[in-house]
């Protein structure tokens, strides 16, 4: 459309050689391209997830350098199913919206009572199965354990989507903008922001 | 314009009288080998993007308007784009028309050295107004991320500015090749079809300068 | 009716047109060729390889739905399948074969040495092909679109489609309007300004004159569908809002712009049947058409009316109830220049005298199943009974019967009919019989009962549906007809493959035609025609031979081709032609970079753009031995 | 991918086929002279309930009326223009490859043929217009159904389940149910449609035309049904992965009938009395169910899935695709992208008798 193409006198060159080794290159590409695109629908229900305890809710801390063992045989490989999934992150974004995560940390995960999520501040680890962790047990100061609420496959989906929100997550994964009112950047565009090492829990009000 | 109709129709009888028939065959021999307006094909074809182009911004102002129709207050939220930019650039547009038409006519006349003045001129005009664009997207008050308005607003200009591009762009390949040469008559037609594309471009911006800057501000 | 050789070309002129108008050899001539016939069957190789896939698709539907709950296919693929068989019948085959039959047609029929703007051409060719390999590539690594051919808002939009499945459809239509608009401008250019000297626009063969009016539906239609897209992927990928009722985009935009699009588009892909039509039936009636100027007319109207239909397709939505009556009035009187041709082909019938031979007994089926078609699409038409039909079965019903009837029918017999002046050889008459009853059996097996299927209550686009509500025989018929069709068009690819070495020569022209392709040899030479053509009449090889006869004084050891004027094709100017380039091929590849990268980011048409306008000035850059013939050859008008 | 959804079970049709309707038929059989449409004169049980050649109400009885004359006037049509076409074939002289061309009639002009022409297209065109005319006097009579008394319904279409809100001028009598619709017959019924994620469509077809339901937009649709049974709607605009799974039951009764539907959709779920429901209730809330479901009379009060307070009333789960019964319930709480593949309902691995308990509280729920 916008190039006026147009008849003139040209000069004609050599092909181009490399084409065969840019189709090789192409390869893994195109892997990722399936990986990022398959609707995984008839998954296995999850395993049953224990209720939270009450006499003590697992709590480790900002500083913890193993991710935590949730509950999958193998959190990394899954964990990295996930993030990879443009659909598991897009039903993460639902989930999102549907169990009121927006209530406190707002709509872009911006933050409102809760803690923004699309910052460089990972108070409980920024790792996915650290997240997940904090989904399912819970935080101090107003994070409810959404252990036993949530099955195990909405919780990596739902922690893959938070990450995305500070562009933890590749930007073809990563979602669009929302159809909705002001939901903020689009999570697919945000820069990704380098999780800071110093952050500290919060002071306990 | 009838003066046009008959200078083309003097041409198109001289041109006839070029032809001979001969028995079983008809001798095209001695015809030229270009013509210019819309004895040549490059016009057709210049036409044709025109026509595609023109649909494209004629759409774009009815998805604008569409929009507009569907909400209460518009802008949606926000002042109008900034007047000054806007204003100026239709200025510079307008008076680029001058070298344009200046251009063209030498082209026509096979005046080399007057094309080669023109055409500089014409893309000076082209890179000033390029410059004066940018300004304009800084002052248009609004992100194409913002909401509908924005986004249709920054279509809008968008898609001008791609047809300025190219358009300097050919301006440019061709103001090279009347420097350097190879030259044979088909590049005057070139140029000429060039200018034809420029008259395009300036008159599709007037009512897309009306949409942009001053649609929202009337209620 | 053959020529006598008295007016013919020396040997040696003959063979330094050839060597003139060549492609250089290797595969990377082959990749430079701008040839038009060479193009042009490309192009329909391509198209047909495209019909193919989506066929193959079609009938992994029928399969699917050949029995209530199936579990041959599950909803994510299937959705994959109708939305893939659906665009590619409508992007990458109806629209493209018909330019492509045009491409090779065209400049033939008019009596032309090429086509105009030929690197243009192959360069559309090269978009097209690569628009298409994208698409395919992508659905074989499971990113195949999946929301619909029409995709509809906000199920494409960013939020509910994820991954990149969407930004590839709208990409492809990026490609294939490119290419179609292109080629539009080439269609255009060549008719109106390379017919031969004495070739007056009433004296422009009726399948040349089908082909101008829809390059021109094409040229305002498409843009509607390029700028809805761009609307889309923007949307997708760098945030706007055009379509997000949020903040202050609307759903229905996308509609309007779609339809805008999309009702013409069935007219461009029906009117080139049209004129294959009336080429066919011309022929085999052994008499022209009758009432050229009302066919003439009809076209145009026919053009002019389908741009007023659109909202026809959107019945259901909350629209004013004053302008669907519009609506419902201007897609009845539509009806009106179909059946004005319909009738003059009839009276053509009743009044020649018929030879049936199978592209004859293609063109003889269009009357019954595309009329039919038509009767459901007046149906359509009414709102009420659309807001029954709409999205099911029954317009599946007749959309197949107006395009298969309308477009591919006529399609299939103009393969029949110019595939001896593409190869030099005649497809064999008894295996085109079989094709044809084949086809014909099939076709209505298969879509017969969809008319009853919709009103019976079956929606369209369901991957399964439940046993018990009455519509697991016409499935399970439908499946059937759907294999019987397979066969048929596996015969046909047989026949068309045998036919190319064991075929009966053809010879000049085989079917004693009318048209000016018929006048060269088959296949026609590098130049097309060793002396260009000059024209008396609307029927040239069947009017007694009148002088002159031929053009002379073109030139033989460089390209030009006879430019004349519009209206009455006077000779007007030589214009020397570029030789074959790469660089149409290079600035296609270059431009598929562009592209397919700008899926993945927006950066890509930045820095994209660099190597596509190194690639475009390469292609216009003057070659010095080029520039020297032409300089030879000049002459400044006045 | 294998799809699992299993067979639903059928349900008797309130009300036997429409003899005319399959006239109609036969004769479409006839005049397009095709194929043999008299397979399915005799329908399997249940055929029917989503048809819109079997109307339940004047809205699509007026549209069947259109239906038969447009299929009159364009049987009449096609098989006249056949029989030209067909009179042309038989009586023209056949020729070959040597006939010499026919040149001087088309020279000299076909005054018969211009003639035939010309009326043929004058004929189409009266008859177009009759068409308009009918075409447009139905859609007055469809815009005119007296609305007063009407039952207001507002309808919300997710991916992919329907939400029903009966209204009522007393707020407090307001309620909410999901998938399947109660209407009293002979009573006018204005349904207000939105929806929440893509675009939907509103189809029954015995009842009614369709209407699209478009996010950010409202629409409204008047229907009255006047003869009593169940009727199947479903989706008519893709939507999605299970666009094929969104169903909607209609049940059309009688006031009486209606009334008492409607007092017990009103009413809050009773607590439960039998220890294991009890026991099936407390999962119900602190699980995942109530991330999603609400239960009124419960503090479970979610609306992003179905409201459940009186499941067990339901002849259908899942959007009309799968038969409510004990067994159905607990597979596909256990594994539901079993049946529909692509649902946003998670699968859950509950023990046994947890599962017992589950449905046994859900079906408590009448």
């Amino acid at each position: 459309m916008c190039s006026r193409c147009r008849e003139r006198c040209h000069r004609p060159r050599p092909p181009r050689p490399a084409l065969g080794l840019a189709l090789a290159l192409s390869l893994p590409l195109a892997l990722a391209g399936c990986e990022r695109e398959a609707r995984r629908l008839e998954l296995p229900p999850s395993a049953p997830l224990a209720a939270p305890s009450k006499a003590g809710v697992l709590y480790p801390g900002p500083y913890a350098s193993a991710p935590v063992r949730v509950t999958a045989a193998d959190p990394v490989v899954r964990g990295q199913r996930v993030e990879e999934n443009a659909y598991a992150v897009s039903q993460g974004k639902r989930w999102f919206r549907w169990f009121n995560c927006s209530g406190c940390h707002a709509g872009g995960g911006g933050g409102d009572m809760g803690p923004p999520l699309s910052d460089d501040r990972w108070l409980y680890g920024h790792e996915l199965p650290q997240v997940v962790a904090s989904i399912l047990q819970g935080r101090p100061n107003g994070m409810p354990a959404f252990a036993g609420r949530v099955s195990e496959e909405q919780a990596w989906q739902l922690a893959a989507y938070v990450r995305s929100l500070s562009g933890q997550l590749r930007s073809d994964v990563a979602g669009g903008r929302s159809d909705a009112m002001g939901s903020g950047e689009p999570e697919q565009r945000r820069e990704r922001e380098v999780p800071r090492p110093d952050a500290a829990p919060p002071t306990v009000r | 314009m009838s003066l046009r109709n008959e200078e083309a129709l003097r041409r198109l009888d001289e041109a006839q009288r070029l032809v001979r028939a001969d028995g079983a065959v008809l001798d095209v021999g001695a015809l030229p080998s270009f013509g210019f307006g819309h004895r040549s094909l490059m016009w057709w074809g210049t036409l044709g993007l025109i026509a595609v182009e023109g649909t494209v911004f004629a759409l774009t102002v009815f998805s604008y308007f569409y929009l507009r129709s569907h909400s209460s207050q518009w802008p949606l939220d926000g002042a109008p784009p900034v007047l000054l930019w806007g204003s100026l650039n239709t200025a510079i547009l307008l008076a680029s028309l001058l070298p344009n038409h200046w251009t063209k006519q030498a082209a026509e006349r096979l005046d080399l050295r007057r094309v080669r003045i023109g055409i500089a001129a014409c893309l000076a005009m082209s890179f000033l107004f390029l410059g004066v664009r940018v300004l304009e997207f800084q002052t248009l008050n609004t992100r194409w991320d913002a909401d509908a308005y924005g986004s249709a607003v920054w279509m809008l200009l968008g898609l001008h500015t791609l047809h300025l591009v190219t358009d300097t762009f050919d301006t440019a390949v061709l103001a090279v090749l009347m420097f350097t040469g190879p030259l044979e008559g088909r590049r005057y037609v070139d140029v000429s079809e060039n200018a034809l594309y420029w008259y395009f471009v300036v008159i599709s911006w007037l009512p897309l300068y009306a949409v942009i800057y001053w649609a929202p501000r009337w209620p | 009716m053959s020529e006598p050789p008295a007016d013919a070309v020396p040997a040696a002129e003959a063979a330094r047109l050839h060597a003139t108008w060549s492609d250089p050899p290797g595969l990377l001539g082959r990749l430079a060729s701008i040839d038009h016939k060479v193009i042009g069957r490309r192009f329909i190789a391509t198209a047909f390889g495209f019909f193919l896939a989506g066929g193959l698709l079609a009938a992994l539907m029928r399969l699917q739905l050949a029995r209530p709950q199936n579990g041959l296919v599950g909803p994510d693929l299937y959705a994959q399948l109708f939305t893939m068989h659906g665009t590619t019948m409508m992007f990458l085959f109806a629209v493209p074969v018909m330019q492509a039959f045009a491409v090779y047609l065209v400049p033939l029929m008019v009596g032309a040495r090429s086509i105009a703007f030929p690197r243009m051409n192959a360069f559309a060719y090269w978009i097209y092909l690569m628009g298409g390999l994208m698409l395919y590539g992508a659905f074989l690594l499971n990113v195949g679109p999946d929301a619909g051919w029409f995709a509809y808002v906000p199920l494409a939009g960013p939020e509910y489609s994820p991954g990149k499945r969407v930004d590839f459809w709208a990409q492809l239509i990026t490609f294939t309007e490119l290419s179609g608009l292109l080629e539009a401008i080439v269609i255009i250019t060549t008719v109106f300004k390379l017919r031969a000297p004495g070739m007056a626009l009433h004296r422009v063969p009726l399948f040349v004159w089908a082909m101008l009016v829809t390059a021109f539906m094409v040229l305002f239609a498409m843009p509607a569908v390029m700028l809805a897209s761009t609307g889309l992927i923007l949307d997708r990928l760098v945030g706007t809002h055009f379509y997000n009722p949020g903040e202050g985009g609307d759903a229905l935009l996308w509609q309007h712009l779609f339809w805008f699009f999309g009702h013409p588009e069935v007219y461009f892909i029906f009117i080139p049947g049209l004129g294959f039509m009336s080429a066919l039936l011309a022929t085999f009636s052994r008499r022209p058409v009758f009432g050229y100027s009302a066919m003439v007319l009809s076209l145009i109207a026919t053009a002019f009316l389908s741009f007023g239909l659109w909202v026809h397709h959107m019945f259901a939505t909350n629209l004013p109830e004053l302008g669907k009556s519009f609506f419902t009035a201007a897609s009845m009187m539509i009806a009106i220049p179909s059946a004005v041709q319909i009738f003059c082909w009839i009276a053509t019938l009743a009044t020649g005298r018929l030879w049936f031979r199978t592209p004859m007994l293609f063109a003889l089926a269009f009357f019954f199943i595309l009329v039919l078609g038509g009767m459901t699409g007046l149906m359509l038409a009414s709102v009420p009974l659309d807001l029954q039909v709409h999205d099911t079965y029954f317009v599946v019903a007749h959309l197949h019967y107006v395009l298969i009837g309308g477009a591919v029918f006529p399609l299939f017999g103009a393969l029949y009919y110019w595939y001896p002046k593409m190869t030099g050889r005649l497809m064999s008459e008894r295996l085109g019989r079989w094709n044809f009853w084949l086809f014909f059996v099939g076709f209505n097996l298969t879509f017969f009962p969809m008319h009853q299927l919709g009103l019976e209550g079956m929606p369209r686009r369901v991957y399964t549906y439940p046993a018990g509500l009455g519509w697991d025989g016409l499935n399970l018929l439908a499946t059937v007809g759907a294999l019987v069709i397979a066969a048929s068009v596996a015969l046909l690819l047989f026949n068309a493959w045998r036919s190319a070495r064991h075929g009966e020569p053809a010879g000049d022209n085989p079917w004693q035609a009318a048209t000016l392709e018929w006048a060269t040899a088959s296949p026609p030479p590098r130049a097309n025609f060793d002396r260009p053509p000059v024209v008396h009449g609307r029927e040239p090889l069947w009017e007694a031979p009148r002088e002159p006869r031929h053009v002379k004084g073109l030139a033989t050891d460089a390209r030009e081709v006879l430019v004349t004027t519009v209206l009455d094709a006077q000779p007007d100017h030589r214009a020397g032609y570029p030789d074959p380039s790469i660089w149409p091929f290079v600035s296609a590849l270059a431009t598929t970079v562009l592209f397919v990268g700008s899926i993945f980011t927006p950066w890509a048409a930045v820095w994209g753009l660099a190597p596509v306008a190194i690639a475009l000035t390469a292609w216009f850059w003057p070659k010095p031995h080029e520039t020297d013939a032409h300089l030879r050859m000049e002459r400044a008008p006045r | 991918m294998a799809t699992r959804i299993r067979p639903l079970q059928r349900r008797p049709h309130a009300r036997g086929p429409e003899p005319r309707t399959f006239a109609a038929a036969a004769l479409a059989a006839l005049v397009l002279g095709l194929l043999p449409l008299a397979a399915v004169a005799a329908p399997p049980f249940g055929a029917g309930s989503q048809d819109a050649l079997r109307t339940g109400g004047p809205q699509a009885a007026l549209i069947l009326d259109l239906w038969r004359l447009l299929l009159a006037v364009c049987g009449v049509v096609f098989a006249a223009v056949m029989a030209a076409f067909g009179v042309a074939l038989w009586r023209a002289r056949r020729g070959t490859r040597d006939t010499p061309p026919e040149l001087q009639g088309p020279l000299r002009g076909e005054p018969r043929s211009a003639r035939l022409v010309a009326a043929a297209t004058g004929a189409s065109a009266v008859g177009l217009c009759g068409l308009i005319v009918a075409s447009v006097l139905t859609d007055r009579a469809l815009a005119r159904l007296p609305l007063s008394n009407a039952l207001h319904v507002e309808l919300t279409a997710h991916q992919w389940w329907w939400q029903a809100r009966y209204d009522d001028a007393d707020p407090s009598r307001t309620f909410e149910t999901a998938n399947e619709l109660h209407l009293p017959a002979g009573r006018p019924v204005l349904l207000t449609l939105h929806a929440d994620d893509v675009i939907h469509s509103f189809w029954v077809p015995n009842l009614s035309g369709k209407k699209d339901l478009i996010p950010g937009r409202t629409a409204t649709l008047a229907l009255r049904a006047d003869v009593p049974g169940r009727y199947r709607g479903q989706c008519a605009e893709f939507c999605g992965l299970q666009h094929a799974g969104m169903a909607l039951e209609v049940v059309v009764e009688p006031d009486a009938a209606y009334a008492a539907w409607a007092e017990r959709q009103r009413r809050p779920a009773e607590p439960p009395t039998d220890p294991q429901a009890q026991r099936g209730q407390r999962l119900f809330l602190a699980g995942t169910c109530a991330m999603c479901h609400a239960i009124q009379g419960t503090d479970a009060a979610a609306r992003r899935a179905p409201d459940l307070t009186h499941l067990a009333g339901r002849a259908r789960l899942a959007a009309g695709t799968v038969p409510n019964g004990r067994a159905q319930l607990a597979a596909w709480i256990a594994d539901p992208a079993a049946f529909k593949p692509g649902t946003n309902m998670p699968g859950h691995r509950y023990a046994p008798e947890d599962l017992d308990a589950l449905v046994a509280y859900l079906e408590t729920l009448r």
